[in-house]
Formats: C-alpha cells, structure tokens, sequence
C-alpha cells in the first residue's frame, strides 16, 4: 500500500521542488507537466492494484509521527496567525487564536490521547475521491500549464508568481490526498487546514485588493469551520472518545452528537452551503484553473466527503434531518440565484453552491440509496464542474468577456470550446448525463426521508433547467455575424477540455459500471445492503444517451439540400443584413437579442438574504437539538 | 410487464397517440369554435393541416435549427414508450423535459426574436410546470411504493382518492402544457399574440408538422399521466379525463392571457400548496399521525 | 387529396388602405363568416401561412416589408389582392407616392374587386386561389 | 449593464392589423424605450385635393380611413359647406347624427373585440364582431355600405332613408343591446381581463391633457372633452354627456369605450323617433372660397378637418388633424415601463387608426 503513502508525498515533493527549481521556465513546465501525468496515472495505478475496493489499513510505527503532525499542525496555525496579523484581520486573528487554544487543549490537556492504531487508509470511497483529486486534478494542472502564460498576458497587472502558484497547487493536491486517506482525526484535521491556506493563497493569487478581500472572506469563513472541528477534537479528548474515523462511524450515533456536528458545520463551511456560502463567490477573482480547482476535485469535495463518511450517523437523526434541511435549502436558492446571473463564472458558482447542497441533502439522509445518489453527484459534478470552468476560461480568452451574453453564437466562433461548454453543461442538468441520473437517484432516495426534501430538491432543479437552457441557448443562436476570435487556444488547454469532455460523455455510458464496481462495495462495507439497479432503467438511459451522441448524424441527411435558408422573421422590416433591420426614425439599426434573468423575480440580495435567514435559523434548531 | 407486452405497448401508442391526439385537436378546435358561436373546423382538420404541412417547402434561417426539433420529436416519444410500457415516472419525466430543451434549443438557434422570445418564455413555462410533474411521481410512490407505472397502473385502489391535491395540480400544469389559455404565452394555436408564433415563429412546413406531432405525443403521455388516478375503473377515467380535457377548452375560452410572473408565481404556489401539501398530509397519514 | 384545399392558411398585410378592406379581412374570421369552416386559420407570420391577402396599394415604405413577406413565406404560396386599391391603385391612383397596385411588387394570382371588399367576395377570392395553390404544389412537385 | 433586447415591433404584425412599426427595447420583459414609426400607409390623399373637384373629393375623405369613414366624409362636408354658407336640411342633420352614432358603435364593438384578441381572449374577439355584424346589418340596410357607407355628400346625404326602415331600427338596436350586455359584463368583471388591464398603461389627468390626449385616451384619464358637446349635426337637440373614467389605466379606457356604445344606444333613441321629414339635400353651386376648420366627435376623439378654397373647383389646401395622431405622445408616455405583453395592449387603447394618422 505504498501507493497511499506514495500519492501524498508525490505531490508535496513536486510543491517542494517547483518551490526551488521553479526559477526556470521550461525546468518548472516539464516539471509541473511530468507531476500532472503522475498524479492522473498514480490515481489510476490504485484502481488497477484494488479493483476489488477491498478497505486497507496502514499502520505505522514510528512513535515520532503524530509529533511529526502536531509539529506541521503549529507551522500551519503559525503561518496564518502571520497572515492574519499582517492583514490586519481581527477576525480572522481571533479565529485562529481560538483554533490554536482548542488545539492546544486537546494536545497538552492531560487527557489520554486517544491511540490510533492505523492512521491511514484505503476503501472504496477514498479510492473514488482519489480518482477525483487524482485525474481531474491532474488535468487541471496540466491546463494551467497553458492557461497561465495567456493569464498573464491578459493581465499584466498582476505580478508573475507562477512558481509559487504551482507549488501552492501541488501542496493543495497532496493535502486533498492526505484527507482522503486519513482514518486518524488529527491528521484529517491538518489536511484539513492545509486546503484553507492553500485556497487562501490561490484566491490571493491576483494581489488585487478585491482578490485579497476576497481571500480574506474565504479564510475567515473556512477558520470558523477549522475551529468547529478543533472544538470536535477537544470534545473527543475529554470525552475520550475514539479519534479514529472508522471507529466514530461503528459507535451509536447517541454517543457522537456533539463531534459530528461541530466536524459537520466544519464540512458546511468547506462545502459553501448557507450561510458560509459567500467565500465560493468570492474565490472567482483567482485565475479559471484555481476556480476549476475549487469547484471540483478539491477544497468543496473535503467538505462533502465528511459528510459522506459520516452518513451512517446522521441516518434518520434529527440532526441529519436539520443538517438535511440545510443543504436542501442551499440548494433551492442558489439555483434561483443563478437564474439572474450573467457572469458565466456566478452562474457556476452558484451551481456549485446548489450541487453540493444537494450531496449534503443526500449524505445527511443517509440510507444507501441517498449515500449512493451522493457518491454519483460526487463524481459526475466533478467532471463536468472542471470542463466548465476550463471551457469558460478559453472562452474568456478568445472572446475577452465572461459573460454569457457574449458567448452568443460561439459555437460558431469557436466550435470546440462551445461544444465542451454545450457537454458540460449538457452533463450538468440534461437527461441522460450523469448529473441528472444522480438527481433521478436523489429524489428516489430522499422519498424515503422526509417528503420535504424531495419537494425543495423538484423546485430547485427546475430552476436549473432554467439557467442552463438559456445558457446553451446562448451559444446556439447566431444573431450577428462571428466577429473574429482573438487569441488562440494552447495546445493543453485543448487536451483538458478534449479529456474532460470525453470523461462527461463516458462516465454517462459507464456509470451503471462505476455503480456495482465502486460504490456498492462501500456501501456493502457501511450498511451491509446495497442499490439494486433497474435493468430497465438502464437501458433506457443508456438509448437516450446514444441518440443524442447519434443525432448530429442526422445533419448529413442528404434531403437536406432542399432546404431554402431566408432571413428571420422580423415583422417585415428585414434588412439585408440578417442582423439590421428598417429602424424610426430613417435608418438602421442592428437587432440585439438578450436572455432573460428574471432580476426582480429572483433578485439576488433578496434570495440570498432570505437563504441565509433560513440556514441560520436552522443551524440555531441544530444547536438546540445536539445538547453536549 | 414481459418483453413482448412491452413492445407491442410502445408500438401501440406509437401508432395510436398521434391518432388519437389529432381527432382530440379536432373535437378541440370543433368545440371551442361552437363556444365562440362558429361552426368551426372538420373533426379531421389537424390531420389535413399536418399532411398539408409536410408536402410544403423547406425554408429555415440556418441549417442546424431544425435537428433540434428531432430531438424534441424523438425524446418526447420516448418518454411516452418509457410510460406506456410501465416503466419509471421520474425517466418519463426528465425525458419529456429533455424532449423540451431541444424544442427551446431549436428555438434559440435560430437567432431570430421572436422565437427567442418564445424560446425564454416556454423555459418560463417548463420551469413553471416541472415541479408539479416531478411532485406527482412522489405522490404515487407514496401511494403506492413504487416509481414504476406498471406498479402504479395494477393497483387495486382508486389513486384519485388518496391523491386529489396531485390531481389537481396536474390538471393546472396541463394548461400550461397544453398551450392554453391563460397560459399560453410561447405560442398559442390561435394566430394574434404579442409575440407572433414565439417559439414557433421560425419553424415553417414540415419542421411545424414536427413540433405539432411532438405536441400530439406529448398530449397523450399527459393524459396518461391524469388517466393512472382513475386506473383501476376505466369507464370513470375516460369520463374524468374528457371531463378534464373539456375544462381545458373552457379555461382556453374564458380568460385572457396572463403575465410570465403570474404563470410562475401561481402554478409554483399552487404545486406547493395542492402538490406539496397532499404529500406532506399523505406521509403523516402514513406515519399514524406521529411525525 | 386535395390537401392545400383543406387547409389554407392566411397572412394579411396592408400595403397601404383606408381600413376598410382589412376589417372585412377580419371580419371573415368571425363568427358570421367563420372561414375555419374550410379549415382557413389567420397565422399571421408568413412562415407559416399559404396565401398573402393584401390590401391597399403600394407605397415607397411598404413595398419592401410586402416583399420581404412574401419572400418568407415557403412555396406553394398564392397571393390575393384585396379590394380596388390593392388591384390598381383605385381612388389613391393619382397620389404622388403611390407605385400601383400589389402586382407593381410582387406577382398576384387573384384580385378581389369592391371597395370596400365584402367578406363575400373575400372568401371567393380565396377559394379562386386554393385552385392555384393546388396547381402550384404540383408544379413544385415536378421541378427537380 | 444591461441586457437589452432591440427588437422591431411590426410593421407585419399578428396583433396589428394595420402596419405601425415600433423598436422595441426590452429588458427581460420591461419596456425600456419604444420609438415609434410611422408612414407605412401614407397615402398623400390631402395632396389629392388640389387634383379633384370639391364635391368628388367626398368620396376620397371617406376613404382616409375604413373605419370612421363615415365622420371623415360628414366632417369634410361639414367644413366645405361652412365655408360656402349653406344651412343643410334638418332631415339630412338628423341623419347624419344617427349614422355618425351607428358608426361610432361599430368602431368600439370592432376595437373591444380586437383588445379582446391582443391580450388572448379569443372568445371576446368573437363575440363583439358577432354582435357588430347585426350593427353592420342596420348600417347597411340604411346607407347601403357596410364599412365605407358612401352617404355623405357636401349639401346633405346621398341617400334618404324611408321611414318604415327608421322605424325598424329601434328593435334591433334593442337586440343588440341585449347581446352586448353579458359580453361588456367580462370586460367589468373578468379576473382575468381585469388582470392584463387594471393599472396598465397609466395615463395621469395631467399628462393627458399636457400632452394633448383626445377621445376615450382624454375621457379615461378624468379629462370631461367631448366634441360633441359643439352640437354641430344634430347633436344640439340631443342629451350629450361626456363620459368620464378617473384611473387612467387600459381598463378606464376600456370602460369609456364599453359606456360610449351604451350611449349611443341612448343617444340614437333621442334621434330615431325625432327625424323630421322632408328633403335630405340641397343643390350646391358655385365652388369654396375661403377657408375653415371643422371639429369632430370621432369614435376614436377630436378630428379637425381645414379646408382652403379659392373659388375653384379644386380646394387650395384640405388637412385633417386626426385623433390618432393627437394620441401618439400620451401612447409613448404610456409605453415607459410597461411589460412586452403590455405593448398591443396599450397600443390598442388609443384605438390607433393608422390610416387616419397617416392619410
């Protein structure tokens, strides 16, 4: 199992060279190229050494290693009390004070620390997140390879720092790997920290004062996650309760409240629900792989991945019901958000939002079915997430604007980069992609909790229809005529999108796959029963999905030459031109066509104002119930 | 529900729905016309403007808009095949909204106005519909267990009993879904509307005859969807659903078109109130009262 | 079957009337006259419709509106002049702005005299023209 | 920023049956900023007057517009015969009072039934026009024209109509009223119409007098004008009281029009019985010399006709002033802000007769 130890340490060695040798240009590219095919190919030598998704536990026995994590534990601490101070973030400042003492108490309290017999390891589901940090991140990487050259070009005000960048990405990824595999709570728990600074430092990337508010927010928002889960820790301390991540889920959910709660408003916090939401909208001020990197494969994903873990828990609590309730909620709103935004990047934002407010929703249900529908969401918004951003990214650069209402007609300017915009958004919200079968499976699942959740998740997903459609439709209709790209697309950023779009298309085809070789193991091993698929079903989805890979080939019908193109229909006052027409007053004037964003309908300061009433209101009846 | 049954249901109501959809057009057209004190129509005129229809030329504005009206024909049958062999409420449901993207695509393709104006508000009106869709194969898996309507169909009670909240909500998505009035804001079968044919304003000769056939599939898949109350006594499903399907054409004749937000606004609140809260009613029902 | 028989259907454009002919145009939708009994509906957008009724003459600003119309609308495609202005010009022959009837503009099948036009003799004109629409489906038929 | 869709409203519209082009700029669905254009119908039939000779020219002022036809071509002889002092026989002014009445109803029973039809109510269409036609009946009946009679005449009408026929007419006009009363009941009171006409389209008093509104535009803002108050015709002996609507909105104008045609009902029950005999024209010698204006109660306001002559056949200068035109500036106050749905909707209620406005 030394691949485990194999895929934390590759990345950071890779953070740490980049960090030395990153001076050189072309050394730092070959490097950070090699590193992103070994991180992809590293994840996937796991899968080839474990088909089975057998769980494996490491154990180690070198006395000297929890000192080693306690030791990296008061660096991290260390480096953001600095940054705090140095910004002058009194918050922030006090939040890390706070996180420092609770840590401090539960090291040097006295209390007999709890011995974790294997500190890390490997089933299933770590194995599927791997893949996700692993293969996505990888490719994300390499995009930035090729995207951050253009970055800086673009914006020349911001001071080249791509070594650093780099470096900090690595750290990231092997943190993301440290996570998955953690059993041990204290080195979860300096994982877990590590991605707070290193999303701090990414989001600062641009030195920009609103870069560095934002980062600010983001900070603060996620150390109020840090010290809920420090407070976890103390409280596993006193309580002597087990520190080991599989023996709190085989302990009876009675006995747990209070640490799964305060690791869950940790997760909440990592995850951008309501009311920590903010800092995810913020971190769109950073360069598209940072945001690509967040949305996707790392940061959020920590969040729901406790979640996950602690799904067995929370089933059929008050607790998870609450807990439920909250992301059913973030869900709803942000995707009533998103329909008033046009700043392509908001818009993915607040799906984001909406999407791991839906994995919170199915995880806190927590029966298998819901488990499963949240491991699906999982991975199919990790896929599909990181092509948009990519895609969006390119798009920003060949048309200069992230708006969506500038991206009209690009399938036509820049039929690549549109086609992977129309696939991953395709895979967002469209039957039979992945996303909605989860959703499918979703609905199935919250069925068996309170009706409630499935009702907010049907009026939620409308909206998605809503602001997805009208995006595609955007990139579909043509009204001027192309106007010519300017910058071209490098040779990396063309293959991330060309393999991520390849992964959404076939992740749909091979997800009953992924289904009975991945998650039903997990499941097995959590609940001892699993989801039984409808062969029907399968089949059905699996047609609908060949069609629509099929019915382009219909363009090539050669009856089709019949056809008569003529103008639009524009009451009779066609001009030439098919985007002018006879305008008052003399003249001409050319035709604008705009999408509809319902901003009063669903304004988004009201919504998100009333989101946050909600979820706070919520949390209040969470601390309530969970009495220590 | 065997292999065999299974095809022959599929074929059945491949051939029979836009039979059956036209000759209910033309009783439409007939009555709403005796409303309105005129003669009105032949019972088979859907049929001769169909056929007449597919004989006209071919014009669009570009090439591509029209390959999104297969797909809207193509996946609006096959959530009617995936319903009438049986199969899952929530499949036929995502399908038939897939059906309808690529109906909105192809309006949005075409770059014109009108039809992009069409195009915005028919997402208006799936946005508005889709939950009470959604909601009502909640309700019948709270009846009855199950997502699959071969389960929902050969139950032995009467649904409509246990589930009139759902009934109704359906009833008033179906206006929406019917293209009626006061709902009829992406294109209505009548010709004088702000917005010319809407979504359909680009899409001439045999791309209309399409969506119109994709109209007719999609009536009776919803008509289906109403008649799974009445399962188990036929006769009273075919008088409730004509009964149904009557009010349609009267609401159609004695009210005025509506806003967007008003269409919105009320099918969202009413889906809560009549969707919602018979399920919520059912589940505590379920529970013996305890929540 | 005759299918263009069946089912005509109408876009109405005044080129440049008084009104008068364009009432009576809407006049035959209504219940007295109720057209739909031959399955004619009024869809007014050319991209759907069969015959062009026009009334009125021509004028310096219609006359690229009627011809854009009539360009797109898809063959076969008939057009019906309605009322005296739309045949000649009729009593605003002499203005200084006028460029005749419908025919300076686009080529008419049917004329429909009266001033105004009565529905009567509308809806016969329009009958005249479903002959020539049948006639030009198979013409269009018989073209490569 | 903003995202504005720039869209041309008509001039070939489903909603317009006469062409009026509008650029439209909307954001979602709110109006941002409506241009009008116009001139798609202008005919230059004023010019035609230097060409034809005064007593012809009658049948070319009935044909500035379809719809009023009659009070085009009643105004214009009004004006000449003003200019050449001639007193036209009573029957002729009583006449033409009931026609002038007649035509008044046809005109707002075909605009209810095409308001009706702009915000989706086909049945609504249907009805009012089901119910014109008998009005159309009677008009026929009496002038022998459906829409452009072709009675007036400079000196009295071209036609007599025999008693036995004035006699009838009360009767039927009673049957019509009957017919119209459950279908004007909608307009008060359908939720549904109150829905797309209720506080849509506002028109203060202050604008609309400001910006030179007329007709029903002017009554429904609370602005009591009625040119008939003028008595020309017969209108002198007959009780007149304008009708006057305070909210301003779609549905005030609605309204004023609904009360209008129950008024005239009224007004043509004063004149029926009263029609004196005698002859209904005079002869006309000699040709115009001098000029003047002459105003109208129209259906759709105020129409000011002027006419020049010379002492020849042919008159110098004729113009109209119609009330569609006058209407045009409060029409684009009412524009701002309104939702696209709005648009014919408001369009609608100035009862725009773009072959008035544009001759």
């Amino acid at each position: 199992m030394n691949i485990v130890l194999f895929l934390i340490l590759f990345p950071l060695a890779m953070a740490g060279l980049i960090a030395l040798l990153g001076g050189h240009v072309g050394l730092r590219t070959a490097l950070v190229k090699i590193g992103s095919g070994v991180v992809a190919i590293g994840a996937l030598v796991l899968l080839a050494l474990n088909l089975q998704g057998e769980t494996q536990w490491l154990r180690f026995d070198w006395p000297w290693l929890q000192k080693a994590v306690l030791g990296l534990d008061i660096l991290v601490t260390l480096i953001l009390l600095v940054i705090a101070v140095r910004g002058r973030q009194i918050t922030v400042t006090a939040l890390v004070i706070a996180q420092a003492a609770l840590i401090g108490m539960t090291e040097f309290g006295g209390h007999a620390h709890a011995h974790v017999e294997a500190p890390l390891f490997i089933d299933s589901f770590s194995m599927i997140m791997a893949h996700i940090v692993g293969v996505i991140g990888g490719l994300i990487v390499w995009h930035a390879v090729g995207y951050m050259p253009h970055y800086h070009h673009h914006h020349p005000e911001v001071p080249g720092g791509q070594r650093w960048f780099f470096a900090t990405i690595y750290l990231f990824l092997g943190a993301m790997y440290a996570l998955v595999f953690s059993n041990h709570l204290s080195w979860l728990f300096l994982a877990w920290e590590v991605t707070t600074l290193c999303s701090f430092l990414l989001i600062s990337y641009p030195r920009t004062p609103e870069a560095r508010h934002n980062a600010f927010l983001a900070l603060r928002l996620n150390m109020l996650g840090g010290v809920a889960f420090a407070g976890a820790l103390l409280y596993l301390a006193k309580t002597g309760g087990p520190f080991a991540l599989s023996e709190i889920i085989r302990s009876a959910p009675a006995s747990m409240l209070v640490p799964v709660l305060l690791i869950c408003v940790a997760g909440l916090t990592k995850a951008a629900q309501m009311p920590f939401s903010a800092w995810l909208l913020g971190a769109m001020v950073a360069p598209t792989p940072v945001s690509a990197l967040l949305h996707s494969s790392t940061m959020v994903k920590a969040g729901v991945y406790v979640f996950v873990r602690f799904a067995p828990l929370l089933q059929n609590t008050v607790m998870g019901l609450l807990l439920a309730l909250i992301g059913v909620t973030t869900f709803l709103f942000a995707s009533c958000i998103a329909i008033s935004q046009s700043n392509a990047k908001r818009v993915l934002a607040y799906s984001t939002i909406a999407n791991l407010g839906l994995i919170v929703t199915c995880a806190c249900v927590g029966n298998p079915q819901a488990v499963w529908a949240a491991i699906l969401l999982i991975i199919f918004h990790a896929v599909a997430k990181a092509l948009l951003f990519i895609a969006v990214g390119s798009a920003e650069h060949s048309i200069g604007s992230r708006d969506i209402e500038d991206m009209e007609g690009l399938i036509e300017r820049r039929p690549k980069t549109a086609l992977a915009i129309l696939i991953g958004i395709a895979g967002m919200f469209l039957a039979p992609f992945g996303m909605l079968v989860s959703k499918w499976a979703a609905i199935e699942a919250l069925m068996k909790s309170h009706p409630i959740l499935p009702v907010m998740v049907a009026f939620g997903s409308s909206a998605t229809l809503f602001f997805w459609s009208k995006w595609m439709g955007k990139i579909l209709s043509t009204v001027k005529g192309p106007p010519p790209p300017h910058g071209p697309v490098s040779m990396e950023e063309k293959n991330a999108m060309f393999f991520l779009s390849l992964l959404t298309v076939g992740l749909c085809a091979a997800w009953p796959f992924i289904s009975s070789l991945s998650i039903k193991p997990f499941l097995l091993s959590y609940y001892g029963t699993a989801v039984e698929l409808n062969r029907v079903t399968i089949v059905i989805m699996s047609s609908m999905l060949a069609l629509i890979v099929a019915l382009p080939l219909s363009l090539l019908y050669k009856g089709e030459k019949k056809l008569r193109i003529t103008t639009p229909y524009l009451s009779g006052a066609n001009v030439l031109e098919r985007d002018l027409f006879t305008a008052s007053i003399g003249g001409t004037k050319p035709l604008a066509i705009r999408s509809y964003y319902l901003t009063e309908f669903f304004a988004e300061g009201r919504l998100t104002r009333m989101g946050l009433a909600a979820t706070i209101a919520l949390l209040a009846a969470l601390v309530m119930v969970v009495k220590p | 529900m065997n292999l065999t049954h299974a095809i022959l249901a599929a074929l059945l109501y491949i051939v029979a729905a836009p039979v059956l959809a036209g000759l209910l057009a033309g009783v439409d057209r007939i009555i709403s016309a005796r409303m309105q004190a005129r003669i009105g129509p032949p019972l088979l005129q859907p049929f001769y403007d169909l056929f007449k229809l597919f004989q006209k030329e071919r014009i669009a504005v570009n090439k591509t808009g029209h390959f999104f009206l297969l797909g809207y024909l193509l996946f609006t049958i096959i959530a009617g095949v995936e319903f009438f062999i049986g199969g899952d409420l929530l499949i036929v449901i995502f399908a038939l909204a897939l059906g309808s993207v690529f109906f909105v695509l192809g309006a949005f393709a075409a770059g014109s106005p009108y039809s992009h104006i069409g195009a915005e508000r028919e997402l208006i009106q799936l946005m508005a519909s889709e939950p009470m869709l959604i909601l009502s194969a909640m309700g019948f898996y709270v009846a009855t267990g199950s997502f699959q309507v071969h389960d929902i169909w050969s139950r032995p009670d009467l649904l409509i009993v246990i589930l009139p909240g759902m009934f109704a909500g359906l009833v008033y998505v179906l206006t929406i879904k019917l293209r009626k009035s006061p709902f009829d804001l992406a294109t209505s079968h009548h010709a004088h509307q702000e917005i010319v044919k809407g979504i359909t304003t680009e899409f001439s000769g045999p791309y209309l005859a399409v969506i119109e056939l994709a109209h007719w599939y999609e009536t009776i898949l919803l008509l289906g969807f109403l008649y799974l109350f009445f399962a188990p006594w036929p006769w009273l499903a075919v008088l409730a659903l004509a009964a149904v399907y009557f009010l349609e054409i009267l609401a159609d004749n004695t009210n005025a078109r509506l806003y967007w937000q008003w269409v919105l606004r009320s099918s969202w609140i009413f889906t809560a109130v009549a969707g919602a809260g018979n399920l919520v009613v059912l589940y505590y029902l379920s529970r013996g009262g305890t929540p | 079957m005759k299918l263009f028989q069946k089912s005509p259907w109408i876009i109405h454009y005044d080129g440049a009337s008084c009104n008068g002919c364009d009432i009576e145009v809407l006049a035959c939708l209504t219940p007295r006259y109720d057209v739909e009994r031959f399955g004619i509906i009024n869809t007014g957008n050319p991209k759907h419709a069969d015959i062009l009724l026009i009334t009125g003459y021509i004028n310096e600003q219609s006359q690229p509106v009627v011809r854009t119309i009539y360009e797109q609308m898809p063959e076969p495609k008939v057009v019906v002049a309605i009322g005296i202005c739309a045949t000649s010009g009729g009593i605003f022959r002499e203005c200084y702005n006028t460029k005749g009837g419908v025919d300076s503009t686009i080529p008419v099948d049917v004329y429909v005299p009266g001033c105004a036009a009565r529905p009567e003799s509308i809806i016969d004109g329009v009958v005249q023209a479903l002959a020539i629409l049948e006639r030009k489906k198979k013409e269009m038929a018989a073209r490569p | 920023m903003a995202n504005r869709t720039v869209i041309p409203f008509g001039p070939q519209h489903p909603v317009l049956p006469e062409p009026i082009h509008l650029d439209l700029v909307i954001e979602d669905e709110h109006v941002v900023e409506a241009i009008p254009s116009f001139g798609f119908i202008h005919r230059g039939l004023e010019k035609l007057a230097e060409k034809r000779d005064f007593t012809e020219f009658t049948f070319v002022a009935e044909r500035i517009c379809g719809i009023c036809s009659y009070i085009h071509g009643m105004g214009y002889c009004q004006a000449i015969e003003s200019v050449m002092g001639l007193e036209i026989p009573e029957r002729a002014k009583w006449l033409r009072t009931m026609w002038a009445e007649l035509s008044r109803m046809h005109s707002h029973m075909m605009w209810l039934g095409l308001l009706g039809d702009a915000f989706g109510f086909e049945n609504l269409f249907m009805a009012f026009w089901r119910v014109r036609e008998g009005l159309l009946d009677i008009i026929e009946e009496t002038s022998g024209g459906r829409v452009i009679f072709g009675a007036a005449k400079v000196g009295g009408i071209r036609r007599d109509v025999p008693d036995d026929l004035l006699a009838r007419i009360p009767a039927q006009l009673a049957k019509i009223e009957a017919e119209m009363r459950p279908i004007t009941d909608v307009f008060r009171d359908d939720f549904s119409v109150r829905q797309r006409l209720c506080g849509v389209g506002v028109l203060s008093q202050k604008d609309a007098y400001d910006l030179g509104a007329v007709g029903p535009v002017l009554r429904g803002s609370g602005v009591a004008v009625d040119t008939r108050l003028e008595g020309y015709a017969a209108y002198d002996r007959v009780q007149v009281e304008p009708i006057v609507e305070s909210d301003g909105d779609c549905w005030a104008r609605a309204m004023v029009r609904i009360r209008e045609v129950y008024q005239s009902f009224e007004i043509l029950k004063q004149v029926l019985p009263n029609v004196p005999a005698g002859p209904v024209d005079m002869k006309v010698t000699g040709a115009p010399n001098g000029e003047f204006f002459a105003r109208l109660e129209q259906p759709r306001g105020e129409v000011i006709y002027y006419v020049k002559g010379s002492g020849k056949k042919q008159l110098d200068r004729f113009r109209v002033r119609t009330p569609t035109f006058a209407n045009i500036p409060p029409l684009l106050k009412m524009l701002q802000g309104c939702q696209l749905a709005d648009v014919p909707v408001i369009v609608l209620t100035i009862d725009p007769c773009i072959s008035c406005a544009e001759r």
